[in-house]
């Protein structure tokens, strides 16, 4: 079981601090298809903010935060956005993947289609990347058994 | 070359030279102190102000080519890396030895006696 | 009160950061922003609703910070002097050092920890109930503590006003 | 400026080297995550001068925000399990 560090230094700056890393995540998943980054790197950023809540506050605090249910609503919803993406495309008629033929549904042109398609799937990406990282952290420091250690 | 750019470009240099060599006493510290509490002391400073004070030449060098709303932003990105710096580099420090000190390790000392009251009666 | 503020704050920085001013980031903006904030809005204001308090204690704490470079750069030539001394082992005389403190209040706590740690030859280790224990590398630098510094912090979070 | 800017880059990788003696022969962990932390902020800074000499500031600019973020946060994860096992 994961002691908290009774530290009022460490609990205020990362109080203060969270927030932002946070927002730095989203705009990383947000931006990632024009400057470096991406899905992937975004997905980290925000479950690594969620580690300094379990590093600087404890466990239950961070659970609240972000509970069980919703990390497993997230895995799914995550493949969920992507896997939908890709089929949309091959529903209209193209590849697995190939955006552009998302003009047909979408109001723009191809090429902004194949702009936004790529964006969602950084949205997906990211989002599964997130709810993943946080689950084997969890697992991690728990020993595999969180749900009895949040119990005691 | 204008006279402005010269100037800027001096005070950059300027800059980031202190920076470095605020780095590179930090290092030798790093190398020369004979604890790790000690050596706390050679990186957890010097390595904040060398940021701190690279981070400001480095933002005033982004400027060089006219005042862009570009320029400015990513001026204003370097300086907020600057100011995270400046707020979580001391708390790391801290963790760190916080950490050290929880597990029962006393620093080196001159005379033995680790923990002192103060002021002294 | 907080969610605004917060809001503000949030979504300057993130034009700062993006740096493209058409509908779609701006929107991708205000929803990042929407997002942190239902996760995270207590942690950045702890108090719902701000006080005249508040601003003085902003505005002090932004006139503490030249005085606290100024140390910070003291502190950095005394630790590069002690680092490229020949004869260092003879200058320093590390140890842990024990005091009591007057401050209360958290951020005050926190930020007088943080400003010991960047000034001379001095670092935080752990407070408790109280009390500070502060690692000082020779006995010379410690002699000023808890000194101005304290005297200072107190008055940038107005400890002396309300008792 | 640039070779200026070079030289810099070049002056940090070597006291980036230097740093690596105390990760390699320090004579506790405490040292070598201390190591890890100093060759952290030197990063952060080649990083932001490569931005120059790469003529793609916006871009570094990013990665070195990212990487003063993680290693804050490696740092204080660290610290947190080196307590916990007390041992060093």
């Amino acid at each position: 079981m994961i002691t908290p560090l009774e530290n009022i230094i460490i609990k205020t700056i990362c109080r203060l601090l969270i927030p932002f890393i946070q927002l730095f995540g989203l705009y990383v998943i947000a931006h990632g298809h024009g400057s470096p980054g991406g899905g992937f790197q975004g997905g980290c950023i925000l479950a690594a903010s969620f580690m300094l809540v379990v590093v600087a506050f404890d466990l239950p605090e961070a659970k609240r935060r972000f509970s069980e249910k919703m990390n497993n609503i997230f895995s799914s919803l995550g493949v969920f956005i992507y896997a939908w993406t890709g089929w949309m495309c091959l529903l209209l008629g193209a590849n697995f993947l190939d955006y552009g033929i998302l003009s047909k549904i979408l109001p723009v042109n191809p090429v902004m289609a194949r702009y936004y398609g790529m964006f969602s799937i950084e949205v997906g990406v990211g989002i599964t990347v997130m709810a993943i990282m946080v689950s084997l952290f969890l697992d991690l420091v728990t020993g595999g058994k969180h749900e009895e250690a949040l119990d005691e | 070359m204008s006279i402005l750019t010269v100037v800027l470009n001096i005070v950059v240099i300027v800059l980031i030279s202190f920076g470095v060599f605020f780095f590179a006493a930090g290092t030798v510290g790093f190398l020369r102190f004979p604890d790790f509490y000690s050596r706390m002391h050679a990186t957890g400073k010097c390595d904040t102000l060398g940021v701190v004070l690279s981070c400001a030449g480095i933002a005033l060098y982004a400027l060089h080519d006219g005042l862009s709303l570009g320029n400015i932003l990513v001026s204003l990105k370097i300086m907020f890396i600057a100011v995270f710096w400046f707020l979580g580099g001391p708390t790391a420090t801290h963790a760190l030895l916080n950490s050290a000190f929880n597990s029962g390790i006393l620093p080196w000392t001159k005379d033995g006696k680790a923990i002192i009251e103060w002021p002294p009666k | 009160m907080r969610y605004i503020v917060s809001f503000i704050i949030f979504f300057l920085l993130w034009v700062i950061w993006s740096g493209k001013f058409d509908f779609f980031h701006l929107s991708l903006g205000v929803i990042s922003c929407i997002l942190v904030i239902s996760i995270s809005h207590d942690l950045l204001f702890q108090r719902s609703n701000f006080q005249k308090k508040d601003i003085t204690e902003t505005v002090r704490f932004i006139k503490y910070i030249p005085w606290l470079l100024y140390q910070i750069i003291l502190a950095n030539i005394h630790v590069a002097k002690l680092a490229l001394h020949p004869r260092m082992n003879d200058l320093i005389d590390p140890h842990i050092i024990r005091f009591k403190t007057k401050l209360r209040k958290d951020m005050s706590l926190v930020t007088f920890a943080n400003s010991i740690t960047l000034t001379p030859g001095t670092i935080t280790i752990l407070i408790r109930d109280g009390y500070y224990f502060v690692h000082a590398i020779d006995m010379k630098v410690a002699g000023d503590l808890p000194g101005e510094m304290e005297e200072r912090v107190g008055h940038v979070f107005m400890e002396d006003s309300d008792g | 400026m640039d070779n200026f800017f070079l030289a810099i880059a070049l002056v940090l990788s070597f006291l980036v080297l230097i740093c690596l003696y105390r990760a390699v022969f320090g004579p506790t962990v405490i040292d070598r995550i201390i190591s890890v932390g100093v060759v952290g902020t030197k990063t952060l800074i080649v990083l932001l001068l490569m931005g120059f000499i790469y003529k793609r500031m916006d871009m570094f600019v990013d990665i070195s925000l990212l990487y003063a973020i993680l290693s804050f946060i490696g740092a204080l994860i660290f610290a947190k399990y080196f307590v916990r096992k007390g041992v060093l």
